[in-house]
């Protein structure tokens, strides 16, 4: 229900000027405020109301006669409050804001006064109107409009677009070289059965003995005859422990060399075997 | 009938929605120009019973409206929106961007959060960009598929756009202590516009 | 183009469905011949991206197969390549023309057929000639689009050992242990584990 024709009916015949004389309302007035005010549950809000009010002055919305608008609107509210109907809060302040710019639009303007006159909120209500009855007939134009799946239709069997998954595989020179880099340094090493550069050989550790068993006519303790620099890397210390005592044994073997331990875990201690030829 | 022309004819007859021209050139084979094809389309069309139509910056396959009559198995059953939706929706369309302040301020009522969800919902209207005034206050515009909807190919093609602009309808026209905004149907985050309007009011 | 043939047009563009030459009738104004301007509009598409197919009793249009392409989006995902594949790549193409059994032995373990197979797909290896020993093996050199992809001229411009040295990609660090050659059918994964396998055995 469009609360419009609620109104147009009853106000047709009246003339703008009947609210310019400021007299009594007129039958058709008081038959137009009546109608507004039992429809007042379909009107949205007060600027609808004087959007409609502002109908029955049948002139174009920008020579409206805003102060006959503000009276016709009072006019409403009074009606209503005679009727004993409960207008909500929103329509009493219009009607409030109303009654100040009709006081604004008649009194003469007082230069102490700050703000817009009472031409130019006269002028902004009007504007207002004007612009809410543009959207409203801009959106009746909208909603008249040929409509998809009413006038005009879209594809009745859309046919889906599948994803494809598409994996690709990539690698940079940097990957290509230092993969090759790692293989050819794997096959560099590949030749040896194990880590040469941390395991003393026994040929190695005999020839050291050799050299030295001269020297070792006093029990001494076997580490002492370890090679300097194998000793700082445990694992190259183990090595050359195991390979130096591997290599007392073969001299002990050859008849060259004497071993003693005075208890299990004690320093294997050599010395070099006298001869007792001589 | 070039390939170019038959691959969009294609994808466009698949789609049920508007595909974009960026859409269709990464779909053709490299080097494609959907554009051109697209003007050559189009114009094959004219006068058929399936139209080429734009919406936005995309294409789409629909039937003639004259033709509407044919479609009664197709009508979808839309649901009826509300005076309050209507008007709501052709604001966001005039004025946008624009905020639910200033869409309270043209109607004259506090905007119900059920109609701007409404909106949302068909997919008319989305939120834009927040507008650079105190509080950063969203704004909301319409969508590609209110323009599909409505069968319009930009916004600017909105009936009577240039009277109203040329009238002075779409400026944004505040002024201090004027016409109050009430809340007839408003909810609660709305208070705090319409207590604004209204202290202003009594201010004086 | 007949008003009958634009109403076939739109029908069977908006329908859900195929639709039968007696459904189309009974949406037609009475009189209309749907069965014929069905002809019509067939030879209309012709050799167009979209065709007019029959199913059953009944119609439908649908795009022309040869664009099924477009009906598809990919989704391109890029992986690394597995280690063992960037390794053999490596050795074919500092060793090109090389044999199978000779990137086993570089390698130190098998090179599985799915190494080789992917390299050949990725069209970054071919097969080369044959080599002239016992047996006549395959050689397997890289392509142009190998060079392509690793911005190399020729293969001849891939850096040799010293340079890779000087370039601090040859590690100083040793590799220790023996490299046993894996079982015939043994797969990449396992040299990760006879690399590092035995020098462990050796430390702390």
């Amino acid at each position: 229900m469009t609360p419009c024709n609620a109104v147009r009916g009853p106000m047709t015949e009246t003339d703008h000027d009947s609210f310019d004389d400021g007299g009594a309302p007129s039958v058709e007035d008081r038959l137009a405020a009546e109608a507004l005010i039992v429809d007042v549950d379909g009107f949205e809000g007060p600027l609808d109301v004087l959007l409609t009010l502002s109908r029955t002055q049948k002139v174009d919305l920008r020579r409206i006669s805003v102060l006959a608008l503000a009276r016709q609107y009072l006019a409403f509210i009074d009606r209503a409050r005679a009727l004993r109907i409960e207008l909500a809060a929103d329509y009493l302040v219009m009607a409030a804001w109303l009654a100040f710019l009709k006081s604004r639009l008649l009194l003469p303007p007082d230069p102490e006064e700050e703000g817009p006159s009472g031409e130019d909120l006269a002028a902004h209500l009007a504007f207002q109107l004007e612009r809410l009855q543009a959207m409203r007939d801009c959106a009746a134009r909208i909603m008249a409009r040929d409509r998809l799946g009413r006038d005009f239709f879209a594809r009745g069997i859309p046919e889906d677009v599948t994803r494809v998954k598409k994996v690709t595989y990539t690698a940079t020179l940097l990957d290509l070289m230092q993969a090759y880099a790692r293989i050819r340094t794997k096959d560099e090493f590949r030749p040896y059965a194990f880590d040469r550069t941390n395991v003393l050989s026994l040929e190695q550790a005999l020839d050291r003995l050799r050299g030295m068993i001269g020297f070792a006519g006093e029990w001494t303790d076997i580490s002492a005859y370890l090679p300097r620099e194998w000793l700082g890397d445990p694992v190259r210390r183990r090595s050359a422990t195991a390979v130096t005592f591997a290599a007392t044994l073969e001299l002990v073997k050859e008849g060259r060399l004497e071993l003693r331990q005075s208890e299990t875990f004690a320093p294997i201690e050599m010395r070099r075997k006298t001869d007792p030829d001589g | 009938m070039g390939e170019q022309e038959r691959m969009v004819e294609a994808m466009l007859f698949a789609s049920a929605e508007p595909v974009s021209v960026a859409d269709l050139n990464a779909r053709m084979p490299h080097g494609s120009d959907a554009a051109e094809a697209l003007v050559h389309l189009r114009k094959r069309y004219e006068g058929r019973g399936v139209h080429l139509v734009r919406v936005g910056d995309a294409w789409a396959m629909r039937t003639a409206p004259d033709l509407g009559f044919l479609m009664q198995k197709e009508t979808v059953e839309t649901r009826k929106l509300s005076r309050a939706a209507v008007e709501t929706l052709a604001i966001i369309a005039y004025h946008q961007p624009v905020t639910r302040a200033e869409i309270e301020e043209i109607r004259g009522v506090s905007v119900s959060r059920g109609t701007v969800d409404q909106l949302l919902e068909l997919e008319w209207i989305r939120f834009g960009r927040r507008k650079m005034t105190p509080g950063r206050p969203v704004t909301f515009v319409v969508t590609e598929s209110f323009l599909d909807h409505f069968g319009l190919e930009t916004a600017r093609d909105l009936p009577g756009l240039k009277e109203l602009r040329a009238a002075g309808l779409l400026e944004s026209r505040p002024l201090s202590g004027a016409v109050p905004v009430a809340g007839a149907e408003g909810d609660a985050d709305l208070e705090e516009e319409t207590e604004e309007g209204q202290s202003e009011l009594f201010e004086d």
